[in-house]
């Protein structure tokens, strides 16, 4: 059984024997070449430390959200830095699926001086958060200052333009399930190591869908910039899954439907990873009056992701946070993605894009289309 | 992991009656206390005629009624759901179902998108005048969701729950 | 114990016997299948002819779904004015015949065994065990993510499986290590395994990682209060977004809620699985909420499995299968978290 | 084998007891007369009540096992299912599980000793029925002291029962309101403070002090001041519960489950928990 043995004497890092060989330096291969240059998002990554470094030294901000190396190849995991010293954790890189701006009203709260629910807000300026923001995230923090779930005057916003992230998933398929120990990632590929395998792909192929169709790859806000901003991306049909999905019969989408979600097991991933989900009780945890079951009932588990979908609608920038961490590989972003394309074609609005002007569903023209209207509908049909 | 075969003899008996009696449409109809509700009171006091298939849910406003309602409804087993409020411009509350209108117009599209029938969900605007309109739209909503059938999309059923 | 010899086309033929009289499960193949009517999502059922191919590491979902599943019914009952049983509650009607669950990993028999320590007594749970038949598949070769063999268990492990299958150089070994194990294999045309075979496994399970938790016991020694107030929880608990995903992918989390289900007069008691990463699960009516903060309710879970369960019945509530460390959408990393709270002065 | 089947029950009579009618005491009777028989509890303990479509709820047992034929509960007004059965009638059919949880050391730690019970608010439904359990066996206790206090003399449960234990000679009771009342010639002041004057002595006794977390926590000094230790006060847990079993972990504080180790502790037992309740 050599198998076996291989994977238990290549030992681990300092931690002791419970980690594996994966958890090696993503790029410790590479590195070793002569002919070594920085990539991307290693000159990315120095410049977030630097950046992150002076901001918490100088006392401009309290904490900085950003992400550090993770445990297995093509994880990273979200942390929040509150000492200079310890900005050396920071890394950037095409696996930083998860949406920051989900952790910002928790740490704007975090760095508050503690105070009871009754005691008045404190006199002077509140510290400062920094967090790193691509597109959809800026455009997340955007939206949160809109229903004041964030103070924008608290928040430097630490721009990065995002090359696209990679689906996990996607690279994992590729391999057909065969066990990926190391990913090293270069500007346009990505060099996937297994046990008995080592392979280049194509990294734009295993970039995330939501990332492939994205125009606005590029922070709405910036504070700080990283990096370089990103060249416009122009996109024929940012909706053409859910086109393809509309041309389908009433039938065949009901189908699509209950197979696509038969899946969940309800662990609510999706609805945590969403910076957009912040009520204090969500409606499935309502019990009076109790809206949805919470088993596994196919009914139950439609219910619970139509009504998740159709809470962030207007509010959804297509960051892709719910799909990705999915354990179970559903894509519930095709949900919002609809919203999404109904919001723009009817009401001219995408989420985080207008910060001056109110969400989409918090106001109304009179003008608005109402052709759903079943008075209107049998008006037309007397007309013609 | 395993179907649940057997019921209590009351689960039985309910699906035994619901097949036995034909089956008519259960409309469930949420209207605004100011207009519609008052356009089916004169309906009534108008002696027009229309289906006795609507259970009538009275609420302030159009824009009281959440998705939670009509897709609580929908999993209660209503054949069908008929919103309606005050024409736009009319609100008592001068624009709740302007608001309403942006909400609904997105929810039908969604429920569509994932295959409900759209003649399921029906909205509506009747004013506290228009008691021979109101039998209109709900004979019109009746006729639609007769055509369809009974309601089996998203219509919660605990007797073929899977147990695994 | 009879250990018999067979090719894949005699494992293949012998799933498909068991599946013409009782339902045989395995885990679902490839990508994520859209589930079956009668499936719990991650499974599908065997004896459609296709290969019995178990991918390395264990199964998407756990085997728990097995024996807890989501949900269960307890007990039904109607609430028509009509019927002079109203609000009568009545112990569920409950498939009693057997089910083979093919394609387990020893990781998951395992679990089964460290979850009957609190399900003992537990009606449903023994009645699940009964009823379900486990054959397991050993495993030939760790993933990265796997750490059995710290936790306790081994790869190549049979604790707690009917029939152990393992994998020699072209052919499998299975032996039938139970009455119930023995009861599948009785009648069916196998050939016993030779005696180099039997040397065989006897070396594969020598040679494999042997159960190895002298590292980890020395946790169940720390003062409890000492490893609570670590200063770990902190930074855990910032990156942790509460969902449970951990919690439902894990084969040795048991905890559940109970919930009344009625539709159109018809009512059922159920338990589902619960998670203690949401919010709700400690909160009282009162408002007042135990383990309000994230942090306590990561460092619940972690605890629960490292400390409070060893401390109440022994073994630690992890078998080190990994699918934690695989599907945590934030990467919080369980062997890293031990690692740390080894190191708790 | 634990059964989650709930006994069938009615309830045979409903009380209001406090004067926001927020509080009420069910008398509930048994459906089938062997399952009443079987029925047996410890003051201290609580049960399931169950109402078919609404859940399943701990409460404790108000009534001593010394009251033959019913069990009283009495229920404050909260939630989901507390709110249906406070909507419920007399006759209603609901369900009762249990008993569940350890209940008071009336047959160890108790015994021979002189009892202290200090009780708050609507905390005082176990600690009825641990005072009415001594009784009957009075000669098994020494002294035994009763203080229990309430916000306004409205909000005092078991108003009848009070006057008649205050006419017995062989009970010390101390009853209290918060503030002031028209009509209220009684005590007057928190809990912690009469606690304190009565000032009951440590010697060969027991005390059971269930309450508000905040007259626990005020309550002790006092005590404390006179020599009481906390291996001779038993409180009583509250956390959310699901099972009552000591399987579905809902309860659990650190590595302790309410319901199956609880949901009663000496305060030193409880001192070495983590504050999750």
């Amino acid at each position: 059984m050599p198998a076996i043995k291989a994977a238990r004497s290549a030992g681990g890092r300092g931690h002791g024997p419970l980690l594996p060989p994966c958890v090696l330096h993503d790029n410790f291969f590479y590195r070793t070449r002569t002919d070594y240059m920085p990539t991307i998002n290693e000159k990315l990554t120095e410049e977030i430390r630097a950046q992150a470094r002076t901001l918490l030294a100088d006392g401009t901000v309290a904490a900085v959200i950003g992400f550090a190396r993770g445990s297995l190849p093509m994880t990273v995991k979200p942390v929040v830095v509150r000492a200079a010293a310890d900005c050396g954790r920071l890394v950037w890189n095409s696996f930083c699926v998860l949406n920051l701006a989900n952790y910002l009203p928790e740490v704007l709260k975090s760095v508050e001086p503690p105070r009871g629910p009754r005691d008045p807000k404190p006199a002077g300026p509140l510290p400062k958060v920094a967090v790193l923001a691509t597109g959809c995230w800026s455009r997340n923090i955007v939206v949160q200052t809109q229903e004041h779930q964030v103070d924008r005057e608290r928040v430097v916003v630490m721009g990065v333009a995002s090359r696209g992230m990679v689906s996990r998933r996607k690279v994992e398929s590729h391999f057909s399930g065969r066990e990926i120990l190391a990913v090293e990632e270069l500007d346009h590929d990505l060099l996937v190591t297994g046990a008995d395998f080592a392979d280049k792909i194509n990294r734009w192929s295993v970039v995330r869908d939501n990332c492939q169709t994205c125009i606005h790859p590029d922070p709405v806000l910036v504070d700080v910039r990283i990096g370089e901003p990103a060249s416009a991306r122009k996109n024929p049909n940012p909706f053409k899954q859910v086109d393809d999905l509309e041309a389908q019969t009433s039938a065949e989408r009901w189908a699509w439907f209950t197979s696509e979600f038969s899946t969940c097991i309800r662990c609510y991933a999706c609805r945590n990873a969403c910076p957009l989900c912040y009520c204090p009780t969500c409606f499935v945890d309502d019990a009076r009056p109790q809206w949805v079951g919470k088993s596994l009932d196919p009914v139950d588990t439609g219910l619970f992701h139509l009504l998740r979908a159709y809470h962030c609608a207007g509010r959804c920038t297509d960051c892709g946070a719910c799909e990705s961490v999915c354990p179970m590989g559903i894509n519930m972003r095709m949900l919002t993605k609809k919203l999404n394309k109904d919001v723009l074609n009817l009401y001219g609005m995408e989420a985080g894009m207008q910060p001056g002007s109110p969400l989409p569903l918090t106001t109304y023209a009179t003008t608005d289309p109402q052709k759903f209207i079943v008075t209107e509908a049998k008006a037309v049909k007397e007309d013609e | 992991m395993t179907t649940q075969t057997t019921q209590t003899s009351s689960t039985s008996q309910t699906s035994q009656t619901s097949q036995t009696a034909p089956w008519d449409p259960k409309i469930i109809a949420f209207l605004c206390n100011w207009c519609s509700y008052a356009g089916a009171d004169l309906a009534g006091v108008s002696r027009f005629q229309y289906p006795p298939n609507i259970r009538i849910v009275r609420v302030p406003c159009s824009g009281r009624v959440s998705e939670n309602m009509i897709m609580s409804a929908l999993k209660s087993g209503a054949d069908g759901i008929l919103v309606s409020g005050c024409h736009p411009g009319d609100c008592h509350y001068i624009s709740g179902n302007l608001f309403a209108r942006r909400r609904f117009a997105l929810l039908s599209s969604l429920l569509d998108f994932v295959g409900i029938e759209p003649g399921r969900i029906s909205f509506s605007w009747v004013s506290a005048a228009e008691g021979e309109q109101f039998a209109e739209i709900v004979k019109t909503v009746t006729e639609r969701v007769r055509s369809l059938g009974p309601a089996t999309r998203l219509v919660k059923n605990i007797d073929t729950v899977q147990t695994a | 114990m009879k250990v018999f010899r067979l090719s894949q086309a005699e494992l293949d033929d012998m799933v498909q016997q068991w599946s013409t009289t009782r339902r045989v499960y395995r885990p679902a193949t490839g990508r994520q299948q859209p589930a079956q009517a009668d499936c719990a999502p991650g499974w599908e059922r065997a004896g459609d002819g296709a290969p019995l191919t178990v991918a390395a590491g264990p199964s998407k979902a756990s085997v728990k779904t097995f024996l807890f599943p989501q949900p269960e019914t307890m007990q039904t009952y109607s609430l028509k004015s009509s019927d002079p049983d109203r609000a009568l509650l009545k112990e569920a009607a409950k498939a009693a015949d057997k089910q083979i669950v093919v394609g387990l990993r020893p990781c998951d028999a395992r679990s089964v065994q460290l979850n009957n320590l609190p399900y003992r007594d537990d009606p449903y749970y023994q009645a699940g065990l009964v009823r379900t038949v486990m054959v397991g598949f050993t495993c030939k070769a760790m993933c990265s993510t796997c750490f059995c063999d710290q936790m306790g268990g081994s790869p190549m492990a049979t604790e707690g499986l009917d029939i152990a299958v393992s994998q020699l150089d072209d052919s499998f070994v299975a032996e039938a290590l139970t009455p119930a194990g023995e009861e599948l294999t009785a009648g069916l045309d196998l050939t016993p395994a030779a005696d180099s075979d039997l040397k065989a496994l006897a070396a594969l399970r020598k040679d494999c990682p042997q159960p190895d938790n002298a590292r980890l016991d020395t946790l169940k020694g720390r003062d409890l209060n000492t490893l609570y107030k670590a200063p770990l929880w902190q930074g855990l608990g910032e990156s942790c977004i509460n969902c449970g995903a951990c919690t439902f992918i894990c084969p040795t989390c048991y905890c559940f809620d109970v919930q009344d289900e009625v539709v159109r007069g018809a009512g059922r008691r159920i338990r589902y699985w619960d998670s203690c990463m949401f919010p709700l699960y400690s909160l009282h009516t009162t408002g007042h909420n135990p383990r309000g903060l994230k942090m306590q309710r990561t460092r619940n879970r972690f605890m629960h499995k490292l400390k409070y369960f060893p401390d109440r019945f022994g073994p630690f509530s992890c078998v080190g299968c990994g699918r934690c460390v695989q599907d945590c959408p934030v990467n919080i990393d369980i062997r890293e978290v031990i690692s740390d709270l080894l190191t708790v002065e | 084998m634990i059964s989650y089947l709930p006994y069938p029950v009615r309830i045979d009579d409903i009380t209001v007891e406090t004067e926001d009618g927020n509080l009420k005491t069910f008398k509930l009777v048994f459906e089938n007369e062997a399952q009443q028989k079987a029925w047996k509890h410890v003051p201290g303990q609580f049960a399931m009540l169950s109402l078919a479509g609404q859940g399943e709820i701990p409460i404790g047992i108000a009534s001593s096992p010394t009251e033959q034929g019913h069990l009283l509960f009495t229920v404050n007004r909260a939630g989901k299912v507390t709110t249906a059965l406070h909507q419920m009638h007399p006759g209603a059919r609901m369900g009762v599980r249990g008993p569940l949880g350890n209940g008071f050391p009336i047959d160890t730690e108790m015994k021979g000793k002189n009892i202290v019970i200090i009780a708050g608010g609507f905390a005082v439904t176990t600690l009825r029925a641990t005072l009415i359990y001594l009784m009957e066996h009075r000669r098994d206790y020494g002294k035994i002291t009763f203080i229990y206090g309430a916000r306004t003399p409205g909000m005092l449960l078991y108003q009848k029962e009070l006057q008649e234990w205050a006419k017995r000679d062989d009970v010390e009771l101390h009853i209290t309101v918060d503030r002031e009342a028209p009509g209220w010639n009684g005590l007057v002041g928190f809990v912690p403070t009469i606690a304190g004057q009565v000032a009951p002595s440590p010697e060969n006794s027991v005390a059971l002090i269930c309450g508000p977390p905040i007259m626990i926590k005020f309550t002790m000094p006092p005590l404390e001041k006179i020599g009481w230790t906390d291996d001779q006060v038993y409180l009583s847990l509250e956390n959310r519960m699901k099972c009552g079993e000591g399987l579905c972990c809902h309860c659990n504080v650190g590595p302790t489950l309410v319901c199956k180790d609880g949901p009663v502790f000496t305060r030193s037992q409880v001192r070495q928990l983590p504050l999750e309740y």
